[in-house]
Formats: C-alpha cells, structure tokens, sequence
C-alpha cells in the first residue's frame, strides 16, 4: 500500500510537471523560463494541489456515502 | 468492488485475496486521479491569474466531483450486466 | 494472466466513465445528473461496448493472419 | 514478439522467460485498448442519438482496426531495424 | 531493471503506433493504407526516433548538471 | 529524489530500499517519456514532408528541453515544500 502511495506520488508530480508545462509555455527562443512563465507555473502548481484537497474531501464523503443536496 | 462481496466465494485463499485487495486499491487510486484531472479542465480557469481557487471554481469542483461519481456508478452498474452495485 | 484480465478490466472502466463524463456532462450549475445526461451516459456505455467488441472480433481475425480484402 | 521467437537464445531460463511472457501479453493488451480507443475516436459519433452502432460507424470500425494493424506492422518493423517482424 | 527497459520499449512502441496513425490517417474508405498515408507513417516514424534520441542527450546532460547558456 | 537522501534514516532494510530504487527509476522513465511526448507536440511540424529534423525544430527541442526540466524542478521543490530540491 505505502510503495502504491509512493508511486502514485509520483506519477502526479510527472503529471503536475506536463500540465503546468503545456499551460504555461509557450515559447521557445531561449533555453531558459521567464519571469512570467515561472509565474504562470508557481500559480498552476498552487491551484493544482488546492483543487485536489478539495476534490480529496468529496471524493472521502462521497465514498462514505454522505447524503448531499444540490 | 467491496470488500466484502457477497459474490465472492468464501474459500478464495490468501494470495487471490490480496491481489484482489490490490486491484481494487488500484482501481480506486486511478479513479481519484481522472477525477482530479476530468474537473481540473472542466473547472478551473488556466490563465492562472492568481494562486487562489474562487468561489465559481470552488463550487464548480464540487458539483463536478458529485456529477463523475454518479457517471461512475451508472458505468459500473452496466458493466457489471445490473446485478451487483460496484462501490 | 487472470490478474492481468481483472487490472484491465477495472482500467477499462475508468477510462469508459471519464469518456462518457467528458463527452456529456457539460453544465455545473447543479450536484446531480440532469436527464439528458444519463440518457447520454448510457447509449454512450452501451456503443462502446458493441464497439469494443466489434474491435476484439476484428483483432482476433486478424492476430491469426486471416486474409482480408477491401 | 512471437512467443517462440527464432532470436531467442535457447538457455534462457524459466523466469526470464515468464516475464518475457508477461511483457508481451502487456503489450498486446495495451495494442488493443489504444486501438480500441483511437477508433472509437475516429468512427463513432459522440453526439451518441442512438444506442447502436450504424453501418457507417461499422463498416469505419473495420477498415480503422485493419489500418491500425498495418500502421503498427510498419512501426515494428522500423524499430527493430527491420531484422524481423514483429507480432 | 532490465524487465523496465523492456516494458518501456513496448510502450514506447505503442505510442508511436497511436500518434503516427492518428497523425496519419485520416479516410476510411478502404481497409488498406494507401501510399500517402504510408510514407507519412515511415516519416513519422523517423522523425520521432531522432528526436527521442536528441531529447535523450539532452535529458542526459541535465541529470549530470551540465551548466548551459542560452 | 537522489539515492544517498540525507532525510532518509540509515535503519532501512534492503527491501525498501530497492522498492525505492525501483520508484525512483519509473518515475524517471516517465519523466523521460513525457517530456520526449511533450517537446514533440511544441516542436515538430506533424505534416511529415521530410523525415529529418530541420534546424528550428532541433532548437526547439533543446530549449523545450530544457524548460521541460526547470519546470519540473520548480514543480519537485513546490510539491516537497521546498525542503529539499529533487532531482
């Protein structure tokens, strides 16, 4: 269970990393990020983890069966 | 899908136990991981203008979650042919 | 191989709820399914599935080298 | 990637040769379930107005599956230099 | 590790597949490829390999710390 | 990320850490193969009309590369609360 919770760690830093990637990047004449991309980034990262606790609190009542209107 | 299926034999032994303990620990990792993924695109705004997550975000993820979950049981009753009720 | 077949089978269903939910589920403003979108989940569950089938079936023919023509 | 592949040395042992066996049956689920997907994609009206396939959404899944098969065939072959052909 | 090594090449192997069909094909009129389509496959093909190549001398450089310029 | 980890204790078997070794090595395969996928789609015209890569797509895939890779660094840092810098 602990190495699923590992690789699964894991996995979503790979998938963190193509997604904030793909949002934020878009050009390609230097070889280093810029101030606005590295922005871009940091903001994406933030929303990603806050947007995933949420869903993770659902997810848990959901599971336990809580009743929920709309 | 639970773990103490009525539709289980009760004299599986321990190995196919765990694998299906496994499996079914798997399955739900992966559930969790799309679902963050389907609502992420569907609810977030990807201009990233601030850090913060919004009150139309918030209760978009929301409404999001509930709605892929009952996505989830409906495919998981046809697949299954009706009989059982997977999660 | 009989764990294989059961990783797949529960991977198919993951993948066949996130299709279904992206193809039809298009409005947040309420918790629960709207009619037209269960009608929708499940005539997309039911083609997929003739469609997975029909595939296995042409797969098989051709993983045993049947020849075929246009 | 035939099961008894003329490459194969003959000494190779019994486990080896089980996770070759596993690999291979990965691939060739992988294989299907791509394809599975890439011509649901390509064929398959996802307005979905009725439950069953029509003859057009058919007669496209058959001549997809075939060219999925040939594509596949080309790019095996390409990667393995071109010594053998896969599957 | 080697067992790795040959599990990526598969999958490797799969996603070539995948993108140079549907970077490829488009018509499904016939069940054969026609000519186009097959040297687009073959380019493709090529054109992937050398990158995945280029990209990996690259990625090797970084992993050892290589100090770069624009 | 690196193998002689200071936050990891001297105390753990063997085992553990060959699962470690072995997670460490998939996520890196998947690092990779992401990034090849990635700086594929940015860079390459997908219309085929030569089979090699011209000089604006070799460019592009260095500085793809290359931005792949501090993206990901950030992301390591973020996710690890900028204790420690992976990788």
């Amino acid at each position: 269970i602990e190495n699923l919770q590992l690789r699964d760690s894991l996995r979503m830093y790979n998938s963190l990393t193509e997604r904030c990637f793909n949002d934020c990047v878009e050009s390609f004449t230097r070889k280093s990020l810029q101030k606005q991309e590295e922005t871009c980034v940091t903001r994406c990262v933030e929303k990603y983890m806050k947007h995933s606790m949420r869903v993770g609190m659902r997810f848990a009542e959901l599971s336990q069966g809580a009743a929920t209107s709309d | 899908m639970a773990a103490n299926n009525p539709g289980v034999p009760a004299s599986i032994d321990k190995e196919t136990a765990f694998t299906l303990a496994q499996s079914e620990m798997e399955y739900r990792v992966e559930l969790f991981n799309r679902l963050v993924h389907t609502c992420f695109n569907k609810c977030v705004d990807r201009r990233y203008k601030e850090n913060e997550l919004n009150m139309g975000e918030n209760s978009c993820i929301d409404r999001c979650t509930a709605k892929y979950w009952a996505v989830n049981n409906i495919v998981g009753q046809m697949i299954s042919g009706g009989q059982q009720r997977p999660m």
